[in-house]
């Protein structure tokens, strides 16, 4: 490989291409999961999340919570600006939450039911009422729901001058394809952070990222895993970012043949998932019932296998049921819709699979029957599971379906606290009611994927996040 | 006609090569081996002739599988193009001014498109199908069959043995019949061939953007776009499909080369000469 | 006296706002043979397109073969053409024959478009091509393999196949070498149809016209019998065209009389 | 009396270039508009029928069925359709090719910043086209029936039956990955310096222009064969002009007409490829924005860049007209 | 001194092969005006290319000589062909418009020839060029030269043809079938222009056409070719008087019987 092409003005610069290149520089309306590990260049959170995914501080220095648990005050750093000047401070963040909860085009009042109201105490205390005990806020308000834009910015005009308080101050931003940044020096953690300048292009295609690794015009770029033996071939280092992913099967219970629960349970047994890794994985990623990673505190081993490939159970629960035909509807072409058809044709349901660009009406008003999706996951566990499993989960293609003692077991975890003894148990019985759910049949988790060029040193360990704190190029 | 295009020799390849392609999309699925899925991503074997693909699939099998779906979209294109272009560029001739402005309009809006822009913009508003991206790039591609059916048309319209035939009393039926089909239909059988050939191409080059595409139905194109992202693993992989592609497309331009060169007065006389120097 | 075949009365024909031909008004008698000579541009063919109702005439009246045809509809005309009263040769044989169609097809269209049988057809086309002194075997051939000569005697024996009263060759001979012009003259000279000569050529037309009418920048500006317009030409027109044709006595000695004439014409 | 004539020519010759100009100017017009409404309002029939609709870009996981109404009430996507068509046509024509759906951005904005890297690669693409496909042309032409025609006509033909996006890759193994000549994809704005511009320009360029290559030579190669057997070249020969002067005054003008308006076709057809190419090569210009916009189901951007295509095209063939004209006049007569 | 000497001509077609022209022998001195007529293929158009040079491909000269200015013309190489023609043999053809470029104003057709030729300048060519415009008796020149092809009629594009072969001062003018598209009164115009230049340029013609008629307005010498051989040559008035071949009393026959020939013997008796 010649790693020189263009990688020759001594700086460290970041050239990053990435898949999912934000399509809205507004942290409260963008509305993919992925798209938040770029917007996290530009915006702070008030917490992050470390390694083990616990909540660490970021723009709160600490948070503590009422002896009720329905009320937590953060403590902001003092003295912050933002990339604009002004101060961050309690009003700006309280400006912040509020306007997640209340923007027209917001796509996070969901996830911010909790919040009863938000008032400031003194210039840097933030106050947050809550509707109920919710020791998972500062998790909630990490990179995914809360980052920090300026109050003085016009929201509108946030997405083509974004102004947070985060690494990096965008210089340049073409939509949809570019944006040119560099260090910010008011960061709070401004000392360690060692890159100059940042280039976020969107990807080519696939095929040719590595070509363009190879050859320097970039540095840094999600790969996906087909490419990956390449990439290391190219020298490149190839490495998986720890986090949330998951992929599942998403059934809808209110439309035949799913009224039937025996066909659910079919479906269950048809699934190998070994076959989505050994497939689609080409060495990475791993095959999973829940949405968590194993090693998670939510994980629940007691579920582990609970539904394991029996494709002679699943024919036999078939026995006396009419042939099934099935329309598998995904947003666009993907090897897994084929894997499952060919699992499901194994046990005698046939499936079509339509690939269907308007995918999103019909599978977000609940009208499919059959569908795939993949999470990125959020910080907060509890979000996870009410997104999948809750009456009014987004990603609960069943809705209003939830399985019994759902409600209660979430309830629970809410209400305690992160560091109480019990929590994980608490946890894991909200997943295990969770998994009961005939919605979801989750598949395998595909690995966050990336690849750099040896110059950039590596990346700090912290689940679902692309942290550079620390990170070195040169 | 025929006969007169296995004169030439680039005319029997041809028809040859076109003929197998032929062959292969009526018997491909039936004779498709059906191998069970195997370990992704082998090379050649002797099990696997072509090797397996990302899921495990026989390539070999694939391909076979994919030569009807693959064909009859390019057919499909220049079926499209043709109904659409040939019945407006004889009716431009014979029918009044309003119907040939018009026409003529819409040809020149066709063909000031850029074509895959349009394909893939009009495929995205239409809802992602292999039938949707056919019929648009077969309404793109037709201006060629208007053009060439209405040149030919013209130049025989105002020939002087039309009028020769209207002197003598004929209706423009008689015409038709008579003098102009013969006429146009050389022409038309060359758009027809070249635009198999653009069909191949184009189809290929939006199923390599992921449009048109319905899984898990193999076309050639779509072996060779996901070919593509294997090169690490199988270099030669995309080989087989693109020469598949490749040649057809190669023999439906000689096609339409020896259709060219056989038709007409000036293409009889070439054959003739061709006969006499055989003697 | 019978009606003329061709009663052409002070016709106008005008292409868009360009008028053409002014008050033309000339008839044919049966049988007879009638040159018409001008220069290019004059608005010979205009006349003979304009009889064949190929143009309208925009002022004045034609009558040919007893029938008013000026305010023929297009069906009329059909069906008038289909009675082959009045045939057209071309001028250049090898685009006036479809080179797809055979000889004996291309001949005997005329009759096949007015419904006579097939066979019938080309037993009458065979029988002509012995008229035009072509052999039965070129039936079979296309107008591409045959010669010049014998393709615009293949258009001559065409236009004689529905026994028409009139015919009118446009520049006939033009195209031909000697021994096919004075060949194809020969065959016209048998015919008992009245002929409409056309030619700017007044030496192809002067052997075989009993009249001739010379029309100048769209008027008919003179019809006599023939030996009287070439031996006394009116016209200045007229007067430099006989003195233009070449001869084989005259040389360069009328070089004068034409320019004088070029002058005074070209004032 | 020759001397009192000299003004006489230079005001005929000013007259008639001028005239030609306006005549050519005027007939592309005369078919722009028509053909621009016509394709306006099919592109806009064809969002009504998509069933397509920005709040799911917009609301994500929170399409609710009245977050959906409420969006497209906003839009203005209730209003009648020759309402919407009516006001869209209007800011078509003030230059405001609307909002994206995606991120409410001007379309025209938007389409402007990739449209410069695009007309780069484009233009340098038809370059490319035009000097290799007249050289390969001419070539053949001048030694036609020989090895060397027939050798070029054989690689023309492969040029012409490769898919674009199997040359677009082999072109990134072969001279960026293999030889290491140029980066394999990305852009460098031509601020930063020219060679590297350039340098990111080429292999796209290269990758569109093969197409363009194979056509235009085949087309000169055509059109000069055919310039030599004309009577004009014969009369050339027997005024007892040389080889070089009858090529470059009367072959080459007469003969380069068709590969010329091939050209003017080839222009709309590198656009188009483009889509492909920039995919491939990671440019962000006009192609890989058709194809986002296309992806994404963004109706306002895929109306504007059917609509900038249009013009593009339209303007382009405008041009080649007018070269043409000044080239052969004979194209008027439309010989 | 001979301008062109053609002697015992034989053409071959190498792919036919055949002898096409078989034995075509005649001289032309300066000022002296040979005619050829003959039926169509009888090989008139082969012997006018061999004198040029420019036979078509596979035709060959199988035997005898042709020599242009006491040259024998056998291996002159490319460059010596291109310094001859011109400005020593020239020719002019049927169908003027087809020898003339269509994208190239007519006048600039013949300052070309002039600035090549005769090494003139711009402006002088030019000044030659709308002189010779003149000379062909065109009339207002100035605006000729300006135009192209397509906007002159055929009798004016036949002049500016001629205009564009002599001027470079050739010894010899080949005028194959110019005049037979014109309409007559335009070809006397033509020829009378023929004769004129051969009065006073001392331009040795080789006029051919198939009208004997043609031939005998300006011709010293006749030739009648037949299948390629001369089956009758000799002084115009003899052959007119006393044809000795068959063919030579048709094409004569054919004037008495159907041309004006018989109308003015008529006066002239
Ligand atoms: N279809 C037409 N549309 C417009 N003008 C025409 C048309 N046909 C002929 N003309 C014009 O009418 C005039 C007479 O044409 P016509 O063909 O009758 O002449 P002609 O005497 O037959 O000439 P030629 O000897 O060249 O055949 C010419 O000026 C010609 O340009
Ligand atoms: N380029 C050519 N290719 C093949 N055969 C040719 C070619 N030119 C002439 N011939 C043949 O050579 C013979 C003599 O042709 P040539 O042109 O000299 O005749 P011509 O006397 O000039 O006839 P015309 O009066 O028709 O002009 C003819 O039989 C013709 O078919
Ligand atoms: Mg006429
Ligand atoms: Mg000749």
């Amino acid at each position: 490989g010649n790693g020189s092409a263009a990688s020759g003005d001594g700086t460290s610069t970041l050239r990053w291409a990435t898949s999912y290149f934000p399509t809205h520089w507004d942290p409260v309306v963008s509305g993919s999961g992925a798209q938040f590990r770029e917007l996290a260049l530009v915006y702070a959170s008030l917490t992050k999340t470390d390694e083990n995914g616990n909540a660490v501080p970021d723009l709160a220095e600490s948070w503590t919570y009422n002896d009720t648990g329905d009320q937590v005050t953060f403590h902001l750093r003092p003295k912050l600006t933002f990339s604009d000047g002004t101060p961050v401070n309690a009003a700006a963040v309280k400006a912040a939450i509020e306007r997640a909860k209340t923007q027209k085009n917001s796509a996070l009042f969901g996830d911010l039911t909790s919040i009863k109201s938000v008032t400031t105490s003194g210039d840097l205390d933030v106050v947050v009422q809550l509707t109920q005990t919710d020791y998972q806020i500062p998790l909630l308000f990490g990179e995914r729901v809360l980052q920090v834009a300026s109050p003085a910015a016009d929201p509108t005009a946030l997405d083509q001058k974004p102004v947070g308080a985060g690494p990096f101050v965008v210089t340049q931003l073409t939509p949809g394809t570019k944006v040119v940044l560099k260090k910010n020096p008011d960061y709070w953690d401004a000392a360690n952070i060692h890159i100059e300048n940042v280039e976020l292009v969107s990807a080519p295609d696939a095929a040719t990222v590595v070509s363009g690794l190879q050859t320097g015009v970039y540095n840094f770029a999600d790969i996906t895993p087909n490419n990956a033996e390449a990439a290391k071939a190219a020298g490149l280092d190839v490495f998986v970012q720890p986090g949330f992913n998951a992929n599942n099967i998403s059934i809808n219970v209110n439309k035949a043949p799913f009224t039937n629960p025996k066909v659910v349970d079919a479906v269950r047994h048809a699934i190998n998932r070994q076959e989505f890794v050994d497939k689609l994985g080409f060495g990475y990623g791993e095959a999973t019932d829940q949405p968590f990673p194993k090693k998670y505190v939510a994980y629940d081993p007691q579920s582990a296998d609970k539904y394991a490939y029996d494709p002679a159970k699943a024919k036999e629960l078939l026995k006396g049921i009419p042939p099934i035909k099935l329309t598998l509807v995904i947003p666009s072409a993907d090897p897994q819709a084929e894997i499952v058809q060919s699992q499901l044709a194994a046990v005698g349901i046939t499936v079509d699979i339509k690939v269907d660009k308007n995918w999103a009406t019909p599978f977000f008003a609940k009208d499919l029957t059959l569908s795939l999706y993949g999470t990125t996951g959020r910080d907060s566990a509890v979000q996870t599971l009410t997104a999948h499993f809750g009456p009014n989960g987004p990603l609960n293609l069943s809705s209003p379906y939830q399985p019994a003692g759902f409600e209660a077991a979430v309830a629970k975890v809410r209400q305690t606290p992160l560091e109480a003894a019990d929590y994980a148990s608490v946890l894991q019985a909200a997943t295990r009611a969770g998994l009961e759910s005939k919605a979801l049949v989750f598949t395998y988790s595909s690995p966050n994927l990336l690849a750099k060029s040896k110059s950039v040193s590596a990346l700090p360990a912290n689940p679902g996040h692309i942290d550079w704190t620390g990170v070195k190029i040169g | 006609m025929l006969r007169r295009i296995l004169t030439l020799r680039a005319g029997r390849l041809a028809v040859g090569i076109l003929l197998v392609v032929a062959l292969l999309a009526i018997l491909g699925p039936w004779v498709a081996p059906d191998v069970p899925t195997a370990k992704p991503l082998q090379s050649l074997s002797g099990d696997h002739w072509l090797g397996t693909d990302y899921l495990g699939r026989d390539v070999f099998s694939r391909l076979l599988e994919g030569s009807r779906d693959s064909v009859l979209g390019s057919v499909l294109v220049a079926l499209v193009a043709l109904v659409v272009g040939v019945v407006p560029g004889l009716l431009s001739v014979l029918l009044g001014r309003v119907f040939e402005w018009t026409t003529l309009r819409l040809v020149d809006t066709l063909v000031a498109l850029p074509f895959l822009v349009f394909a893939v913009a009009v495929t995205a508003l239409l809802g992602n199908g292999l039938t949707q991206a056919m019929l648009v790039t077969g309404v793109l591609v037709s201006p060629l069959f208007y053009r060439v059916t209405r040149a030919a048309t013209l130049a025989v319209a105002h020939s002087q043995y039309v009028e020769a035939a209207r002197i003598s009393g004929a209706s423009i039926g008689w015409i038709v019949r008579r003098h102009v089909w013969a006429k146009v239909l050389p022409p038309i059988a060359v758009a027809l061939a070249q635009t198999i050939g653009v069909g191949f191409i184009i189809v290929s080059s939006l199923t390599f953007l992921g449009i048109g595409v319905q899984p898990p139905a193999p076309t050639w194109g779509g072996l060779l776009a996901s070919d593509l992202n294997y090169l690490h693993y199988r270099p030669f992989a995309p080989l087989a499909p693109a020469l598949l592609i490749m040649v057809t497309v190669w023999a439906s331009n000689l096609l339409a080369d020896a259709i060219r060169d056989v038709s007409g007065a000036a293409g009889r006389a070439l054959v003739d000469a061709r006969k006499v120097a055989a003697r | 006296m019978s009606e003329p075949i061709l009663r052409v009365a002070d016709l106008s024909v005008s292409y868009g706002r360009q008028r053409v031909l002014h008050g033309v008004t000339l008839d044919v008698e049966p049988g007879e043979t009638v040159g018409i000579i001008g220069e290019t541009g004059s608005g010979k063919s205009t006349l003979a397109r304009a009889v064949l109702g190929l143009v309208p005439a925009s002022a004045g009246s034609l009558r040919v073969d007893g029938s008013d045809v000026t305010r023929f509809s297009k069906r009329q005309w059909r069906a008038f053409r289909r009675r082959g009263v009045v045939q057209y040769v071309f001028q250049d044989p090898l685009r006036s024959l479809d080179p797809d169609l055979t000889i004996a097809d291309s001949l005997i269209e005329p009759l096949l478009v007015r419904g006579v049988a097939r066979a019938e057809a080309v037993a009458r086309a065979e029988e002509l091509l012995g008229r035009v002194r072509l052999d039965p075997d070129l039936l079979g051939r296309l107008p591409g393999a045959i010669s010049g000569g014998q393709r615009q005697r293949v258009a001559v024996a065409r236009a004689l196949i529905t026994d028409p009263a009139l015919v009118i060759l446009d520049e006939p001979v033009s195209a031909l070498d000697a021994a096919n012009r004075v060949l194809v003259l020969e065959i016209l000279r048998e015919l008992d149809a009245a002929l409409l000569f056309i030619s700017h050529d007044l030496g192809s037309v002067a052997g075989i016209a009993d009249r001739v009418a010379v029309i100048y920048r769209g008027e008919l500006v003179e019809d006599r019998p023939t030996r009287e317009l070439i031996t006394a030409p009116a016209h200045a027109y007229t007067r430099l065209l006989v003195s233009s044709v070449p001869t084989l006595r005259s040389a360069t000695s009328d070089r004068a009389a034409r320019d004088e004439l070029r002058a005074l014409l070209s004032a | 009396m020759t001397i009192a004539l000299e003004p006489g020519f230079a005001v005929i010759r000013v007259q008639r270039a001028a005239s030609r100009v306006l005549l050519t100017v005027a007939r592309s017009l005369a078919i722009f508009v028509p053909v621009f409404l016509v394709a306006t309002f099919v592109t806009f029939t064809l969002r009504a029928l998509s069933g397509l609709s920005p709040a799911h870009t917009q609301l994500g996981e929170d399409a609710t069925p009245e977050a959906v109404a409420r969006i497209e009430h906003e839009w203005g996507l209730d209003e009648p359709f020759l309402v919407q068509y009516w006001h869209w046509l209007g800011d078509v024509l003030r230059g405001d090719l609307g909002r994206s759906w995606s991120n409410g951005v001007s379309v025209s904005q938007l389409i402007a910043e990739g449209l410069a890297i695009s007309l780069s690669v484009a233009v340098l693409a038809m370059l490319i086209g035009v000097v290799f496909g007249f050289a390969f042309g001419a070539l053949a032409a001048l030694r036609r029936g020989t090895w060397i025609d027939r050798s070029i006509t054989g690689v023309l033909t492969v040029f012409s039956i490769m898919p674009p996006f199997v040359i677009g890759i082999l072109l990134v193994e072969i001279f960026a990955v293999g030889l290491g000549w140029f980066p394999s994809g990305g852009y460098i704005p031509l601020e930063v310096g020219f060679s590297p511009w350039l340098g990111h320009l080429m292999l796209p360029a290269l990758a569109l222009s093969f197409d363009a290559i194979a056509d235009v030579a085949r087309q000169l190669r055509a059109g000069l064969v055919g310039a030599y057997a004309e009577n004009y070249v014969t009369g050339a020969v027997v005024r007892g002009l040389g080889r070089r002067r009858i090529f470059l005054r009367h072959v080459l003008p007469n003969g380069v007409g068709p590969a010329l308006a091939v050209l003017g076709l080839k222009f709309p057809v590198i656009i188009g490829a483009s889509v492909v190419t920039e995919w491939i090569f990671g440019l962000q210009g006009f192609g890989r924005f058709a194809n986002d916009a296309a992806q994404a189901g963004d109706v306002p951007e895929v109306q504007g860049v059917l609509v900038v295509s249009i013009v593009l095209v339209v303007s382009f063939n405008l041009i080649v007209n007018l070269v043409l004209g000044k080239i052969t006049p004979a194209s008027h007569r439309g010989v | 001194m001979t301008a062109l000497a053609v002697r015992d001509l034989h053409i071959r077609d190498l792919v036919g092969d055949r002898e096409i022209v078989r034995g075509v022998s005649f001289e032309l001195t300066p000022g002296k005006v040979v005619g050829i007529v003959g039926e169509s293929g009888s090989g008139k158009t082969l012997t006018c290319r061999a004198a040029l040079g420019i036979l078509p491909e596979h035709f060959v000269v199988s035997a005898g000589s042709i020599e242009i200015g006491g040259r024998d013309i056998a291996g002159l190489s490319d460059a010596e062909w291109t310094g001859l023609r011109g400005s020593t043999i020239s020719a002019v053809f049927q169908d003027p418009a087809s020898y003339l470029n269509p994208s190239m104003r007519v006048g600039a057709q013949i300052a070309e020839v002039i600035r090549v030729k005769k090494r003139a300048s711009r402006r002088e060519a030019r000044r030659r060029a709308v002189e010779l415009l003149a000379a062909v008796h065109l009339r207002d020149p100035a605006l000729v030269y300006e135009q192209y092809t397509y906007e002159l009629s055929g009798g004016m594009l036949q002049r500016v043809l001629i205009a564009a072969a002599i001027a470079a001062d050739p010894a010899v003018l080949i005028a194959d079938e110019a005049t037979t598209a014109l309409d007559v009164i335009v070809q006397a115009e033509i020829l009378d222009l023929l004769a004129d230049l051969r009065a006073r340029a001392g331009l040795a013609l080789l006029v051919v056409s198939h009208d004997l008629a043609v031939i005998a307005q300006l011709c010293d010498e006749v030739l009648v070719l037949r299948d390629g051989e001369v089956v009758e040559r000799g002084e115009t008035a003899d052959v007119l008087h006393e044809p000795r071949h068959e063919y030579t009393r048709l094409l004569i026959s054919e004037h008495e019987q159907y041309g004006l020939d018989k109308y003015l013997e008529a006066v002239d008796v």
